[in-house]
């Protein structure tokens, strides 16, 4: 099932966030994720932020494993399982994407993939300073207005990124939000969302091992991310009580996350 | 039109189970939603991951290989959230009604011991021993492929629960038998048989092996036959009941184990395979093939295939 | 275009190999024009069929049970013609050219180092013990299991001849590694492993086993990864050469065996599945996989598994 | 692999020979054989003598197993693998079939499938008394001269059926021959057509395990007749010293026959 795949390109997003390119002819669609492992190293989930035949992963540092994949070089062989899970469903015509962190790296093929049915996109997007903000010039590429926020007010409004959704939802009309960032935040989208009868879709992260439906360390409630999600409609999620409150660690322990 | 006639249910280790459907440990059994979740989407019963005293990450990643869907090698290396904080998971499954039982690991006869007093307390329905990871060091099939460690680790047990005791065996052994006329001995209820076959995978172009362990444990089809074979040894071997783990997807697969001699069945690998909807079908299947045998209860095929054995006119070793 | 420019030689135990591919013993080695025509089909060596004192039948029919390619029972029965007849068909092998390696299986010490002291007599390159037939009773993994039992054996032999002995090992233990070193300090010039694993097959509507031994032994793709983590942890516990046996079908597999430790490799089943052909395929591929991962010698490629283990960040046990 | 097939039908062919009816949708061709298990009992090599969906073997007795398959009852389970083996060539136009023993029962449907398309065929039909003479009506049926011959002369001429080779041979034209038989008999018919141009093809019988090309218990020279034949054109089996004096029993000892 795994495949070795040399790394065909590398393109520094930002200056903590990095995509690196392959060659993978498995069909996959916006939403889904690969188990991506650095041999010598550990496999870690990562959203395709390229779904073609020519893929691609962008990748925060998070930790050790994401700090060493910023530095790997064209050429370097990785090991490639999945594409895993589900995917954004495209029915929606009007979307509102509201990004944090690497949130946008599995919102912007989404988001393309929209745009390519007709669809229409505004982006609301977040990140602590401005040379953060991952893909603004990919959105605006697509055609999709983007709305950026940042924490020290360097680009856009000031603040969070959750901020901006009520004033959007107010201004235009919807068919759907497609989230992705840190737990609280889609939470606050969700509240922002209360109300406007606007569908809110998440897509979701948890520690993950065997990305088969297997080993349960990505159990959310009833449901396992891996095969289940990653992307769940903000209903399901909210009779879910842990979800945006604790987590699974690697060893199974409920911690706050 | 009429449903099924067949009586699925079975009786092992003093449990009476809906079905001989269990879900194998180490399975969705980290959290008390998903093992209640198993049991709703049909399992007879349901058994946890196996617990040990402290909480345990396992091995980084990559843990899993998957071959075509004939085998599956795994080296998680016993994550679990250790003994503490286990409790509530079963307090959740539970609450949903699961019938769970408790599986335990550990370095020694009174690690076990204190484990399985603790699972007793939280209302399991009985305790299964896993003696037999074959890819963690000092744990499992280290301690397991002994039959005095196992003896003593049985009888240490069953000394300190009210509970039926299940014995979790290694087909990593050249006597599976010896193993678990061990188990009889020190007390166990019975023994399940078999856990994963010590396996290796490696890849050609990166050459090294693709589980960060090295070294996992081999499940699904491909151990089918080894299961099979260990079943009805230990049938042949042992007077406690046996109930069959080892590569079943169908209810032909779960046939071949009552046959062999297992009163119930665990599974596990099918669940990557076909998803956790694969405890309905084959508690529909199973159904469905005794009314086409013709077989009316789950009691009447245990240890059947061992009646023609040996067949006629054919000699254990012949010259 | 040019052709492969890789070296497929290799040596192990004494014998240069024309390349690492020998076929495996009891698939076609019962007659000399059979082993003559694996040498033939490219195989760099041919083992014979276990040879044992008397002449044996082996068990009646069923004898084989075949799952999709994934795996393969048999249970023989260890049929030969007896050592007293077998010498005229080495003679004919070796007429036709070919790199003979003579396999024999016996009750004890005494009865392997006669057969062995027989054989050495016919013009074999080498003796390989079968320590390890898993269904035939009082032989094979019955004495294989035991160390004890592996050194004298081997001992027993390596005093009565002058050939290179190789001692294969079964899978069916809980410490392959304590049998490869009591082989080693009973004088193995290799370890081959491995051989079948103990499995069974129940025919669900007739309600008994499929082969009329009952228990059989496992090969094919299904105990590839058995076989790897048996190799891979032999190499490291000796220092006598390993040969690589167990589910072989391409030059990949044939890879992961070199790659784990294996100097050399066996192949039975696939000679079922694609003919004795495939000999020259696994020839053929081995020399063009090892161009396009640009190595030049089987050398290259032994053990190289190891130096990537534990991969860095990797310990062995957490927590 | 292996199928578990109700038995559907059986004829009493002769005295000694029954034929056992079961359906089996594996497509087969005349010449091919299956492993034929008697649960309980021994699994051996028959050839099947119907190749349609509704297949047939037609034993005859020989020993323990065979006299057991006598009495075997329609709706009785047996185990059947294959068909194995390869097949006659349909390519001659017209052939004349040498049969002894229970050898009819393979060259019955090889005749009938060449009669499909057209040819023509002349059987020279041999067995102890008339009583045994096996499937001499089915080939009637099919339009083909039969020839009988019997040890006692109860029917046709007396003595062996390969005395009536060369006659046959001398008196009209033929593409082929097809024989099987005891290989002693077939040896004699490979002798009579020397000289003559016609080609014999032989089906051959030995001592069968797996029928898979693997264990060796088939082998006969270079081949192993579960593979490679068990139709041989009788060149091939000119360079197979064994032929016809020796086979291997059951260890693999070298025994006449
Ligand atoms: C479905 C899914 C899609 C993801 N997509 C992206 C993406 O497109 N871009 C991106 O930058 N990140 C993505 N992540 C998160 C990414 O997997 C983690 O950031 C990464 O594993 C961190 O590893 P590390 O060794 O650098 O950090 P560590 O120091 O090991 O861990 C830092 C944090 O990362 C998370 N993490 C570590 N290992 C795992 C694991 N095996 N499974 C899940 N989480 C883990 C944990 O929350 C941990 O606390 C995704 C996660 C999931 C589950
Ligand atoms: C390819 C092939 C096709 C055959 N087709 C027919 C057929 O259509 N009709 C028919 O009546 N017979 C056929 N035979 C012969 C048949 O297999 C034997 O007659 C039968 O096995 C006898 O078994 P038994 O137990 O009755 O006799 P036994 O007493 O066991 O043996 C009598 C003789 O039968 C042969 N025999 C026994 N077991 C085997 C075995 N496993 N493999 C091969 N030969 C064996 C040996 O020559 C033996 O000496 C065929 C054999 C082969 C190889
Ligand atoms: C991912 C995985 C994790 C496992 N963890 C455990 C465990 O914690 N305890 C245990 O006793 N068995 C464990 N096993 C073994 C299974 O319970 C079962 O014995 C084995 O997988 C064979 O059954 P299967 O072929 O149906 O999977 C695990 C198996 C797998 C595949
Ligand atoms: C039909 C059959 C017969 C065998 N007979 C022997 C034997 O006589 N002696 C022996 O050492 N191994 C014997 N083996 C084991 C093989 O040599 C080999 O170790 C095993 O089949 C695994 O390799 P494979 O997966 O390539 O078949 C036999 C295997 C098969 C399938
Ligand atoms: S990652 Fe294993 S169940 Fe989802
Ligand atoms: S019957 Fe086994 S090789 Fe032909």
């Amino acid at each position: 099932m795994r495949r070795i795949v040399p790394v065909s390109g590398r393109t520094v997003e930002t200056p903590t966030t990095v995509t690196l390119r392959f060659e993978d002819a498995r069909p996959a669609a916006p939403g889904q994720f690969v188990m991506l492992w650095i041999p010598g190293d550990d496999e870690i989930p990562m959203s395709l932020s390229y779904v073609g035949s020519s893929k691609g992963v962008t990748v925060k540092v998070m930790g050790p494993t994401s700090r060493h994949i910023q530095e790997i070089a064209p050429g370097t062989l990785l090991g490639v399982r999945g594409p895993y899970g589900n995917a954004f469903e495209l029915t929606p015509h009007r979307v509102l994407v509201v990004a944090g962190g690497s949130g946008a790296a599995v919102l912007a093929p989404a988001a393309e993939a929209l745009r390519a049915r007709g669809g229409e996109v505004e982006v609301a997007l977040g990140a602590t300073r401005a040379s953060e903000l991952l893909f603004e010039g990919r959105f605006a590429a697509m055609g999709a207005t983007v709305h950026p926020a940042t924490d020290d007010g360097s680009r856009g409004a000031r603040g969070f990124v959750t901020e901006l959704v009520g004033p959007l939802l107010a201004r235009g009309r919807f068919d759907a939000i497609w989230t992705c960032g840190p737990e609280v935040m889609m939470q606050k989208v969700i509240a922002a969302a209360q109300g406007t009868g606007v569908p809110v879709v998440c897509s979701v992260e948890r520690w993950m091992k065997c990305g088969l439906g297997l080993c349960d360390a990505c159990a959310l409630g009833p449901y396992h991310v891996c095969v289940d999600g990653p992307v769940f409609p903000a209903e399901r999620l909210g009779a879910v009580p842990e979800f945006g409150r604790t987590k699974h660690d690697a060893a199974g322990r409920r911690v706050p996350g | 039109m009429h449903g099924p006639v067949a009586d699925l249910s079975t009786r092992v280790a003093g449990l009476e189970l809906r079905n001989p459907f269990l879900l194998a440990s180490g399975i969705w059994g980290e959290t008390g939603e998903s093992l209640r979740g198993a049991y709703e989407a049909g399992a007879g019963g349901v058994i946890t991951k196996s617990i040990g005293r402290e909480p345990r990450t396992g091995y980084p990643n990559p843990t899993v290989e998957m071959y075509d869907r004939w085998g599956f090698l795994n080296a998680m290396g016993l994550p679990n959230p250790g003994i503490a904080e286990y409790p509530r998971e079963i307090a959740i499954a539970r609450g949903g009604g699961a019938l769970v039982i408790g599986s335990v690991f550990g370095h020694d006869a009174e690690e076990f011991a204190e484990l399985g007093a603790a699972l007793t307390e939280t209302g399991v329905a009985a305790l299964e021993l896993n003696l037999s990871c074959p890819h963690a060091e000092g744990l499992g099939s280290e301690v397991g492929s002994d039959p005095s460690a196992v003896e003593d680790i049985t009888r240490a047990v069953v000394r300190r629960t009210k509970l039926p005791v299940i014995a979790k065996l290694t087909p990593n052994t050249h006597d599976i038998v010896a193993l678990a006329q061990a188990a009889e001995r020190g007390g166990a209820s019975a023994i399940s048989a078999i856990n994963t076959l010590r396996g290796l995978a490696i890849d050609v172009r990166l050459q090294r092996p693709t589980l960060s362990h090295g070294l996992g444990g081999l499940s699904g089809p491909a151990i089918k036959p080894v299961g099979l074979a260990c079943v009805y040894q230990v049938f042949r071997g042992v007077r406690i009941p046996v109930i069959g783990v080892g590569g079943i997807l169908t209810a032909d697969d779960a046939l071949e184990y009552l046959l062999a001699g297992a009163r119930a069945v665990e599974v596990g690998t099918a669940v990557a395979l076909d998803g956790i909807r694969v405890f309905g079908t084959l508690v529909r299947e199973l159904g469905r093939r005794m009314d086409e045998l013709g077989v009316r209860r789950v009691e009447d095929l245990i240890g059947a295939a061992h009646r023609s054995d040996p067949p006629p006119g054919a000699p254990r070793d012949p010259l």
